[in-house]
Order: structure tokens, then C-alpha cells, then sequence
């Protein structure tokens, strides 16, 4: 009966498998996705920006992406759309060595590991405006794939990133409890930074499957929420030692609480979020002209 | 006697090569106190190799795969233009320097757009390592083509022989040689070619991608045993262009036909 | 012109323009079937370029080139041509080498190939018939060659400086091989040397050439009985018609400074 | 006059070049209907740069630097290795394969370690572009040293000569045509050296970088600016090598010694 | 050994083998200075392996090699020496190539320069001073090696087959100059060669080796009165000293086979 499974692409957010993925791999693995006809075949993007591009061009249905992700897109008038959130709110923020908590103000000066991704620099400048600072007072270093070595080798002063990946990895990695300052206590909204996103076409041409893609979805990070020793016994199944498990059972472990309560309201975008976070990155300068706020996200393919 | 201790010596090296780069590692780690999410000791990547054996060599046999195919279009496709190329000044003088500065372009920037016009399949990673070889193969099969000796042409023209003749008995035999230069010297470079296809859009794990999801969490076991495999994979690749040198070229490396060639004269008559 | 009626090789007012200089003026020259004629004349009088007229490689300004009466100008394929380089294929067995003019029409099959090692054996490369030319002294190279242009069987045989890169000794055998080649064969050969004393040994005429613009200057006919030993090049007749070649060259050419060479 | 047409035929075969590729990119994201993100057109690319110019700029000089001095030091580096091979047989017999294998390495496996043991200043940067260059070199110039005539080192013994200055006069030059081969076949390949180098861990913005941050925003025409830029880049390594040659080793694009040059003899007596 | 009392250049019982091989069993010789001697021989006789042992190249097995009766055994910088290849370095302009001798022990200034390029002026490469060696004819370069030579300021040159790779004619006119070099210079030639009519033209004396074991067989004068005219190549004298050499390389030869070549 796998013959009668619908095909679906499903895009992930950047090049290398996460702990994050593990609801849709569990899914798959327990066979949600086919109670709903659907087979997702997993697709790892060359860089960040590439997600939006395949989903644009109809190449993927879906994608796991952030929420800056489908604002540019958008801005690049790419038909996409956001389907669901994943996670509540934002856990991103600068992350220093375990004994050397840090303000805004004392980032002056400061040479910070960053990522070059959409999302780093408009909320970094959101955070250090808190103290009156600009991007221009401190010394940002990108980095391709991981800014932890550079911090546990003090190689720079704090890194950027979210509680559940680089926390992590300070825990997994450098034996200690990274110092976070959460950037929502610094102006910067509170709102998610994960997105399930669908092909504007294929979404109105098959809204079942999406609804169903999205049902099968709700039910994976229930169950995998459950049983996170199931979850990672599935991750690891399916990219072998490539992982370190230590990491990935911590990840896995940090992330589900960021979903909150498991509630109706799970995956549902809710309209506020969006207006708060336009607002400030039309504050900021991050992006020239925006669209209503609810142009970007549709709750429509979400059981009721 | 000699020849015996040629080969032994030729075995030798390689194995004090071998023997001196895990010492080299294993001392550099062991006095600079290297930590483990830098770069692990040999004994955590053999470790590793070890416990994940099935999966490294699954990978290995798809990046090999990935490797031969797109290692085989590229050297043909060079080839191909590059006597296209020869046939013609003008389409010589366009197309060299679009050579020469797309060579410049990363390959990391086109490859969504190759992912996206050619799907997810095989297709896009084989063109990638393709792009590798190509450039050498055109530009050496190039200078094969125009130092073909002029009396050489004259002396089979006035034997008679065709515009194709001549290109399949003389031009096409003379790029051999700068041919198998150009693809030794992009041999083991086309597996980094490999690898970066793999990271186009895989959704088919080869030893590229390992490496990629092992280096994105410092698990630089992971990642090493991943070089390790790619090492051995481009000593492979290099091998195996050197065998087929060998094959392909026999008046190279031999002085004599070889037996079961189809232009050795076996004598019946038995002289 | 002491040709017979009907002569086996005949170019009639062969003429040769590259741009504005005169490489070859008008030209006659009539060749017997069997007869073994030389040329000889300073670099540049044309001689090359008259072969690769005959040859057909090269479309003459001017003139037709016959060949048992029939007109072969600019037509390839017609005679025998060998160069002072060997020109073997270093990709090919010396047997292969030998039957090229088979292989390049796509016919060489073991009939061709089996004259080829006949060929080989007859004249002294029969261990070699696998070998690639590489394995070959340059003397054996040359040797290879000929039995190359031998094999197309072509009745004329040009051969431009076939000896000219071998050292004297290598060379005096060639040539010895050369004429017992001739004989048995039948063959009618042209064969271009900056050699005199090669020239007078082997043919029958010497065909003496001047240049600018490249013209025949004259024909000396050489009456040393066949065979010829050795002690042939030590004779009185044969120091007689080298010094008169020798004269023809160098009596219109200027004092040869060293600094012209 | 023949030399004049030449020189333009020279100048007129890129320009079509260029012509042709921005021609068939136009036509192709019209004809196909590419979207905006996918790939821009040529008309957005230029609009784009012209807004950006400053940014450009800046960041081809700092890329332009870091190309520079990394390919001279590998060019440098693969030469004096590549001398010290020949020296000794052993040497050479345990250097190659390490070489050969190394090759098969992904730079970007390596190049967080790098930038941990070197700080993100240049030299990490310098250090990948480099090594990009210095198989190559390695390779062609041991090809050159190995080639010397064996009677030329005779006859300058005879000569009375030193070891040093065989070397100097004799050996060395020796290399010069396969180190020119080297450097243009990996000129503009070190360009994406450079790029690579800078995604690894930049704190100044070179053109790398900036295709980087454009392509994250999903900026395409941004990328695409960045990408012209680059391939602007090997055009104008691949011209710098060129030139470089045609300045070092005049006895291969002239008859004569050039006037200036200390080897020039200039007649005082005015014979 | 018709030398007199005081030799420029001695050889005694000098001897080469190379493992099993007798390349040269022990050989002496005795050169007058201002002498011209030519060396034939077939080919693996041991010419060359002589000439390696007088350059200093080679330290011989045996024997003693002596310049104004100096040992200098081993000793490489005493004569000058030039093989049938010029050798010239394609990075080096023409005038460098013949000061290479001072350029190479660091020590080529003006003076050494000015040298050069009257040495060039004088011997018709005036113009080719500052061309590099890739411009010249095979004929030039040849001379710009024979120039190299002689700017080392060496009494005895050592040339093996330095026309050897020359076509007739432009060999011709190289011997003119060499002779015409050798009286002005007044030095002293050891020369190499396969061609029997260079050797007897040249010569003062001629050596005839022969080999397996290398040997010289037999010293032949050449009582011919310089200068020598062209004439002088197909006079009866000459025929008769040709004829003696070539009896005595082909006697004890094995009957010349092509296969053997
Ligand atoms: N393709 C060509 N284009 C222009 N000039 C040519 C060409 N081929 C030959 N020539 C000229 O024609 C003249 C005769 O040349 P050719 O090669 O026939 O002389 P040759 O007698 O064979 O000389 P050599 O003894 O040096 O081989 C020369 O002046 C040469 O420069
Ligand atoms: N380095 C060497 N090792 C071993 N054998 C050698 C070496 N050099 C020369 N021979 C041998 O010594 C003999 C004499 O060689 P040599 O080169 O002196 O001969 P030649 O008279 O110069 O010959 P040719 O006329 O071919 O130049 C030959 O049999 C040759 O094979
Ligand atoms: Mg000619
Ligand atoms: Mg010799």
C-alpha cells in the first residue's frame, strides 16, 4: 500500500540534521504520516537561504523554516506561506562562558561569534539598541558552521544563538552551563522563531494534504514529546554515530519544553506575534516595506 | 633483484607515510593538549570508525558511486569540447575566457539553482563533481589537440586519409597523454567535489554529508573518521586513474603490445 | 630530359606561388618506371614543396602532375611519401605502423596484416612487429617507415630526406638496405638528400635544384655499374660527377660566410 | 597590420564572450520564467551593483588582498617544498602520497580548526587560499626539476660549476614553464579559496562574506553581484599570472632580451 | 705515438668499466698543443666515456690524465668541452649562453661581456648577442656552443659530434669556420666524429677506436697540406686515407645486416 502514499517534499531549515527534526523522523517512523497518505522525503537545503527557494519553486511542498526566513521570502515575492508555528517563543540570545554573565552595555568593545543568517543581525541590533549601542560598537565574527569551539577556546567574548543548539553544545561540548542573556528581555519580541511553511500553490490545490501533513505533524511532537528516548533512538537510526547522542538526547531534552503546554493552540500562529515582530524589524531597518501581518502565516490548515 | 626492491621500496613509503602523519597527530594532540572538540587523538577516530562501521562504509560506496559517475561525465564532457573547441577558432576565443572565469564562481552559489532545474536526485551532485574536472581536462586536452605535429597530418593526408581518420588515428590518440595529467591532478580534488554535492541537497546520506552532520556538532570524532574515509577515497580515485593510464596507454608504459591487445600479431605459423 | 615516351612520374609546368615569392618556377620532370632519381639543391630551392605537390597534399599555382598519364594534381593517395622524421605513431605496434595507410582507410585486416610481418621479417624487423616505436633504434625507425610507405603499394615512392638525422655508419647501411629494397621491389623512387655523395651512390640521375626562385638546374645522369661496392664512393668517376654536383652548388651561390649558415 | 588584427580579434573574442553570457542569461530567466529568487536578471544585477558599489568594492580589494599574498605564499611554499622533494628520494617517497591524499580533504573540514589555532585575522584565510595552490605547484615543479637534461648538469660540471650554481642557473629555471602552468590552472580556482576562507570565520567583509549575508536574506541579486564580482576577480588573477609570466620568463613570448633587463647588453662603442 | 716530447694532453692507461663492461681498456694518447685530432669509431666504443674522463666528469677506473703535464685526474674546469648537443640554456640570451663559464662561478662582469660579444662579432653572431638561443638556426647555435667553448679559455677543446645533428651543407660550412677558429686561436682539438670525411678533412691525425673492449686500434696522419680547398675532399690523397679508416672500421665488423643497425 505504499504505492498509494502521496510523495511529499519537505525542505529543512539548513544543512545539517538537528534535534529539532526528530517529531517528523519519529512520525515517520511510527507511521503518522502514512495513517494520513503521506510519505515525506526529508531534503537538507546547501545553505540557509536555499529552504525558501526550493519551497518557492514548487521543488518542496513544505519546509521546516524560521519566521525571518518567510519574512524575506516574502519580501522576494516567493510564494510561501507559513502553515504552523513550532515552538512558542524566542529563545535566542548571547550566550557566554559558564561564570561570566554579561549585560548589553558591557557587549561594547566585544567580539561576538555570529552566524551570517537572516536572523542574527536584525535581532542582535534590536538587543544592543537596549543599551544604546549599535552593530558598529561591537566586533562581530561569522562563522560558517559552529561558533561554540570559538567561545569554550575564547576565541571571542560571547556567541550568539538559541538555548536548545548552542546552549547545548556548551553543555554537551564544554562540560558547563553556559550564562544566557535572552534577547526578549532586551527588546526584542517574544515571539517563535521555528515555522512550518507550505507552496502557496500546492496549498491551494491540495489542502487536504496539508491539513493532513499538518495533523500527522501535531501528532509526531505530541508523541515524540512523550517519548524522547524513542525520538532519539529514531534519530539516531537514521544518521548512524554521524551524531554525538549525548548531544542530540540534550537537544531533544532542552526543546521540548519551548513548546509549552502541549494545548489546542500547539502549532497555531497567532496574529499578535507577527504584528509585534514587523513592527520591530520595521523599527530596526531589517526590511524596507511590510505586508499586513496576515499575509504571512494562514491558521487554515490547522484542524479546528 | 632490482626491480623486486623497487616495488618493496614503492610498499615502503607509503606505509612510513602512513605510520608518521598518525604519529605526527597523535603527538601534536597529545603535547598542545589539543581538546577533543578541536581535534580528536587517532585512537578516538579509529574508535569511531570502529563503532559505525556499517554506516561509513555505506557512505563511502555512495560518495565513491557519486565520485566515479560525475568524475566519468566530466572527463567526457571535457573532451567533447575541447575538440569542439579545436575544430574552431571563434568558438575557441568565446568560450576560453567563460573558461577561465567561471572557474572563480563557488560552486555553494549555483548549486541551489542546479538543485532546483535538476531535483534531488543523483543529477545535480554528479554535475558538481563534473564542474571539478572539467576545466582541466578542457584546457589539457586543448594543448594535446594543437601540438600535434603538422607532418604528421601531411603524411596521413597524403596517404589518403579522411578528416575523421586522422582525428581517430593521430589527434585523438595524442591527447592521451595530457589527458590522464590533467584527470590525475583532479583525481582526488573531484572527491572534495564529491563531497561539496553532497552537501547541495542530500537526501541520501554518502560520506560527504557524515561529515558535514558530524562537523556541525563537534563531534569531531565523526568528522575525522569522515576524512579519513575521504583520504582513502581519493588515494582510490588516484589509483584508479593511474590504472587506467595504464591500460589505456600501453606504449607508455611498456615497450611491447600487450598479449590479449587486439593489435598484437599472434603468429600462427608459428615462426 | 632523357626520359623514355611514356614516363612512369611526369609533372608538366609545376609552378608554386606562396604570396609574393616564386617557390617553385615552372617545372618539368619526367621519370622512368623503375629508375631511382635523386635531388639535391641548397635549402629552400623547393625541392619539399615539389613533393608535397606530387603528393597531393599541396594544390599547385600551376601545372599537372601525371602519373602513368593519367592527371593526379592535387590528388592524395597516389604515391608513396616518407619524410626525414620518421613520423610513426608512438601509439601504434610497429606493425600497425607499417599497415597505417590500411588502418586510416578502415581495412586492415589480417590479410594486411599478415603482409605487414611478411614485409617486417623480409627486411629485418620481424622481432619487433609488436613492439611500439619507441622500443627502435632510429635506424629501425626509419626502416619502419619505409616498409610503411612500401606497404600503401604505391609504384613511385618519394622520400624527402629519409636519412638526414641518421648518424654516417647507421646511415651507410640504410642505404645499402635501401637499394636492395629498390631491386627487388621494382619500385620507382624520387629521393631528396642534402647529401652528394648519398645522392650519387643510389641513383640513377641527380636532379640538381637552385633557388630563387626554385628551378631544376641541371640533370646529371651517373654511370657507376650496379651493384655498387663500397669502394665505388672512392672511385675516379664517382670524385668526377660529386665535384661537377658540387660546382653546380656552389658556383652561383655566394662565398658561404659563416654567418649566413 | 596582421599583428593589429590579432590583437583585436584578441580583445574581440571576450567581449563577445561577455556579450553572449549576459545575452543568454537575460533570455534564459525570461524565456524560463525564473523567479526573482531563484536567479536575477542581468538588469537587477546591474542595478544592484551600482546601488552597492562602495560595499563592492571594498570587499573585492579585501578578497583581492587575500588572494594575493595567500597564492603567493603557496606558490612560494609548493616550490620550496616541491626543491627540497627533489633533493632526496626518500623524502619525496614519503611527502608524495600524504600530498596526493590530502587532496581528498574538504578545506572546510579543516578550516575551524584553522581559524582556532590562527585567530580570525588573515591568516587562516591566507593559510586555505594557500593550500589551494600548492598541490599543483608541488607536482609540476618536482615534473620540471626531474626533466633537466642530464647532459646540460654534465656539461656545467665540466664547466667547473658548483652544486648551488647548477642549481641556480640550470635547475631553477628549469621549473619556471610548468610553475606557469600550475599557477594558471589554479589562479582563478584560488579565488574560491578566498570565498571559502572568508565563510569560515570573518570579521572583515570581503566578497565572500558579502555573498554570504546576500544570499541568507535571499538577496539574489545580491549573490549575483557578488558572483560577478569573483568572477571579475579570476579574470584578473588568471591576467596577473599571465602577466607575471610574460615578465619572468621573456625567452618564451620573445626573440630577444628586452632592453631594460640586466641582461641586455648595450653596445657603448656604438658598433 | 708520433706526439713529441712535452704533450699538451697525456693520457695513461687510462681505463673505464662499468660493472662488468670494459667501456675503455687501458689507453694512452698524446696530443701536441695546437694539435687537431680526430677520434672515429662505431658507435658504445668508447669515445664519449674518453671524453667524460678528460672533462674531469668522470673519475676513470684506472690511469692518469695529464694537461701540460699536470694530473688532473678527476678534475673537472681544465679543458673545454662540447657535445653533439649545443646544450644552450633557452633562459640565457645568446651572449650569456657563451659567458656561461664566468656567469656560473659568479663572476660574468662587463669585462667578461665585452669579451663575449667580440668573440661573437668575430665568428658572425653580432647581431644575436641579446637574442635568446631559440631564434637561432641549428647552424647558429651550434657556433654559439663552439663560442662557449672557447670563452673559457681552455688550450684544449673536447668536441664530440658537434655537427653530428647538421644537414651536409650547413655542416660544410661549420667545419670552414671551426678550421678557420682553430688557426686563429691556436688551440688545441680533440674531435669526436662518425663521419670518416669530416674526420680525414679536419685532422691533423685521425684515432680509430674500436670496440668491446673500447680501444684505439690504429693513429692515422693526414699528411694533406692546409689550408685544405673543397678540392681537396675528392682528391686521389684523401680517397686513400678514407679507404685506410673505413678498411679498419669494417674489417673485424660482423657483415653489416640491416637487422643489426
Ligand atoms: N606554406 C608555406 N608558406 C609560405 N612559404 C612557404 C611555405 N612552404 C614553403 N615555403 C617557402 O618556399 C620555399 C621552398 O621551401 P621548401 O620547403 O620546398 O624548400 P626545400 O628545398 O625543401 O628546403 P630544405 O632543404 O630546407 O627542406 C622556401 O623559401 C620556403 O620558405
Ligand atoms: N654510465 C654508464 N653506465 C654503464 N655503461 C655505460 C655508461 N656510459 C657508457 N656506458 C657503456 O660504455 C660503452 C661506451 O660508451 P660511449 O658512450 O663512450 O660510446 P661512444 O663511443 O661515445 O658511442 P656513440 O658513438 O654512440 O656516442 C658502451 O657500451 C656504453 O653502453
Ligand atoms: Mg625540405
Ligand atoms: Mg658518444
Amino acid at each position: 500500500n505504499a504505492a498509494e502514499l502521496t510523495k511529499l517534499t519537505f525542505v529543512q531549515e539548513w544543512p545539517t540534521p538537528d534535534g529539532f527534526w526528530i517529531p517528523w523522523i519519529l512520525g515517520s517512523k511510527k507511521g503518522f504520516y502514512a495513517e494520513e497518505g503521506l510519505e515525506l522525503e526529508i531534503v537538507v537545503p546547501p545553505t540557509v537561504a536555499d529552504t525558501m527557494k526550493f519551497l518557492g519553486t514548487g521543488r518542496a511542498q513544505v519546509a521546516f523554516t524560521t519566521v525571518m526566513d518567510v519574512i524575506f521570502a516574502r519580501g522576494e515575492q516567493a510564494p510561501v506561506t507559513a502553515i504552523a508555528r513550532y515552538g512558542r517563543g524566542n529563545n535566542w540570545g548571547i550566550i557566554s562562558s559558564e561564570g561570566k554573565p554579561l549585560t548589553v552595555a558591557d557587549l561594547k568593545g566585544k567580539r561576538i561569534g555570529i552566524y551570517n543568517d537572516a536572523w542574527t543581525k536584525a535581532q542582535l541590533g534590536m538587543m544592543l539598541a537596549d543599551a544604546k549601542l549599535t552593530l558598529d560598537d561591537v566586533e562581530m565574527v561569522a562563522a560558517a558552521d559552529d561558533t561554540v569551539p570559538l567561545l569554550l577556546q575564547n576565541r571571542v567574548d560571547a556567541i550568539t544563538g538559541i538555548t536548545n543548539a548552542e546552549g547545548t553544545e556548551m553543555m554537551t561540548a564544554g562540560n558547563q552551563k553556559a550564562s544566557f542573556l535572552p534577547a526578549t528581555e532586551h527588546g526584542v519580541p517574544n515571539t517563535p522563531i521555528f515555522m512550518l511553511a507550505g507552496n502557496d500553490d500546492w496549498l491551494k490545490a491540495h489542502p487536504d494534504q496539508a491539513k493532513a501533513f499538518l495533523r500527522a505533524t501535531e501528532k509526531s511532537i505530541r508523541y515524540a514529546a512523550e517519548h524522547p528516548a524513542e525520538g532519539v533512538a529514531a534519530f539516531h537510526e537514521l544518521y548512524a554515530k554521524a551524531f554525538d547522542e549525548k548531544y542530540i538526547t540534550q537537544q531533544w531534552t532542552d526543546t521540548i519544553p519551548l513548546f509549552g503546554a502541549m494545548g489546542d493552540d500547539l502549532m497555531v500562529n497567532n496574529e499578535a506575534d507577527w504584528t509585534a515582530l514587523l513592527a520591530a524589524l520595521t523599527k530596526f531597518g531589517v526590511v524596507k516595506e511590510v505586508a499586513a501581518p496576515t499575509t504571512y502565516f494562514t491558521n487554515a490548515y490547522l484542524a479546528k | 633483484m632490482s626491480d623486486r626492491h623497487a616495488l618493496l621500496l614503492r610498499l615502503v613509503y607509503p606505509l612510513v607515510a602512513l605510520i608518521l602523519v598518525i604519529a605526527g597527530w597523535a603527538l601534536a594532540v597529545d603535547v598542545f593538549e589539543i581538546p577533543r572538540y578541536v581535534m580528536p587523538s587517532p585512537m578516538d577516530v579509529a574508535n569511531h570508525i570502529a563503532d559505525d562501521w556499517p554506516a561509513l562504509v555505506k557512505g563511502f560506496g555512495q560518495t565513491f558511486m557519486e565520485f566515479l559517475l560525475g568524475f566519468l561525465a566530466g572527463a567526457i564532457a571535457g573532451f567533447v569540447f575541447a575538440v569542439l573547441m579545436d575544430a574552431s577558432r571563434p568558438v575557441r576565443g568565446i568560450l576560453y575566457p567563460i573558461l577561465i572565469t567561471s572557474q572563480a564562481i563557488p560552486i555553494v552559489a549555483i548549486s541551489a539553482a542546479l538543485t532546483i532545474w535538476l531535483g534531488f536526485g543523483l543529477a545535480p551532485k554528479l554535475v558538481i563533481v563534473a564542474l571539478v574536472v572539467f576545466f582541466p581536462v578542457v584546457v589539457n586536452v586543448l594543448d594535446g589537440l594543437a601540438s600535434v605535429d603538422k607532418d604528421i597530418i601531411n603524411l596521413v593526408r597524403s596517404m589518403g586519409a579522411s578528416r575523421f581518420s586522422i582525428f581517430r588515428h593521430v589527434k585523438l590518440p595524442a591527447t592521451y597523454t595530457p589527458l590522464f595529467s590533467a584527470l590525475k591532478l583532479s583525481a582526488t580534488f573531484s572527491v572534495t567535489g564529491a563531497v561539496i554535492a553532497e552537501w547541495t541537497a542530500s537526501t541520501s546520506g554518502g560520506i560527504g554529508a557524515y561529515l558535514l552532520q558530524a562537523n556541525s556538532r563537534l563531534n569531531t570524532a565523526g568528522t575525522f573518521a569522515a576524512i579519513v574515509f575521504l583520504a582513502l577515497l581519493g588515494l582510490v580515485s588516484f589509483l584508479l586513474v593511474i590504472a587506467a593510464e595504464y591500460w589505456l596507454t600501453p606504449w607508455r608504459s611498456g615497450s611491447k603490445a600487450r598479449r590479449w591487445s587486439s593489435s598484437y600479431w599472434k603468429d600462427e605459423t608459428g615462426g | 630530359m632523357t626520359a623514355a615516351a611514356s614516363p612512369k612520374l611526369a609533372l608538366h609546368a609545376v609552378t608554386q606561388r606562396f604570396g609574393e615569392t616564386l617557390a617553385l618556377s615552372p617545372t618539368d620532370l619526367a621519370v622512368r618506371a623503375g629508375e631511382f632519381v635523386s635531388v639535391v639543391g641548397p635549402s629552400g630551392c623547393g625541392k619539399s614543396t615539389m613533393f608535397n605537390i606530387i603528393a597531393g597534399v599541396l594544390q599547385p599555382s600551376g601545372g599537372r602532375v601525371l602519373i602513368d598519364g593519367r592527371d593526379v594534381t592535387g590528388r592524395a593517395g597516389e604515391v608513396g611519401y616518407m619524410l626525414q622524421k620518421d613520423l610513426l605513431l608512438p601509439w601504434r605496434t610497429v606493425l600497425d605502423n607499417i599497415v597505417l595507410g590500411a588502418l586510416l582507410k578502415g581495412k586492415a585486416g589480417p590479410k594486411e596484416r599478415a603482409e605487414g610481418v611478411a614485409l617486417a621479417r623480409r627486411y629485418g624487423l620481424g622481432d619487433f612487429i609488436n613492439h611500439y616505436p619507441s622500443a627502435l633504434s632510429g635506424g629501425m625507425r626509419q626502416r619502419a617507415a619505409l616498409m610503411r610507405t612500401l606497404a600503401m603499394h604505391r609504384d613511385v615512392l618519394l622520400l624527402d630526406e629519409p636519412f638526414g638525422a641518421l648518424d654516417s655508419q647507421t646511415r651507410f647501411a640504410m642505404q645499402q638496405w635501401l637499394l636492395s629494397v629498390w631491386e627487388r621491389e621494382q619500385r620507382t623512387i624520387v629521393f631528396v638528400t642534402h647529401d652528394i655523395d648519398e645522392a650519387v651512390f643510389l641513383s640513377d640521375r641527380v636532379v640538381v635544384m637552385s633557388p630563387r626562385p626554385g628551378r631544376i638546374r641541371e640533370i646529371i645522369e651517373v654511370p657507376i655499374p650496379r651493384p655498387r661496392p663500397v669502394s665505388a664512393l672512392t672511385s675516379p668517376l664517382f670524385s668526377t660527377i660529386k665535384q661537377r654536383i658540387i660546382d653546380l652548388i656552389y658556383e652561383n651561390s655566394p662565398a658561404l660566410e659563416p654567418a649566413h649558415v
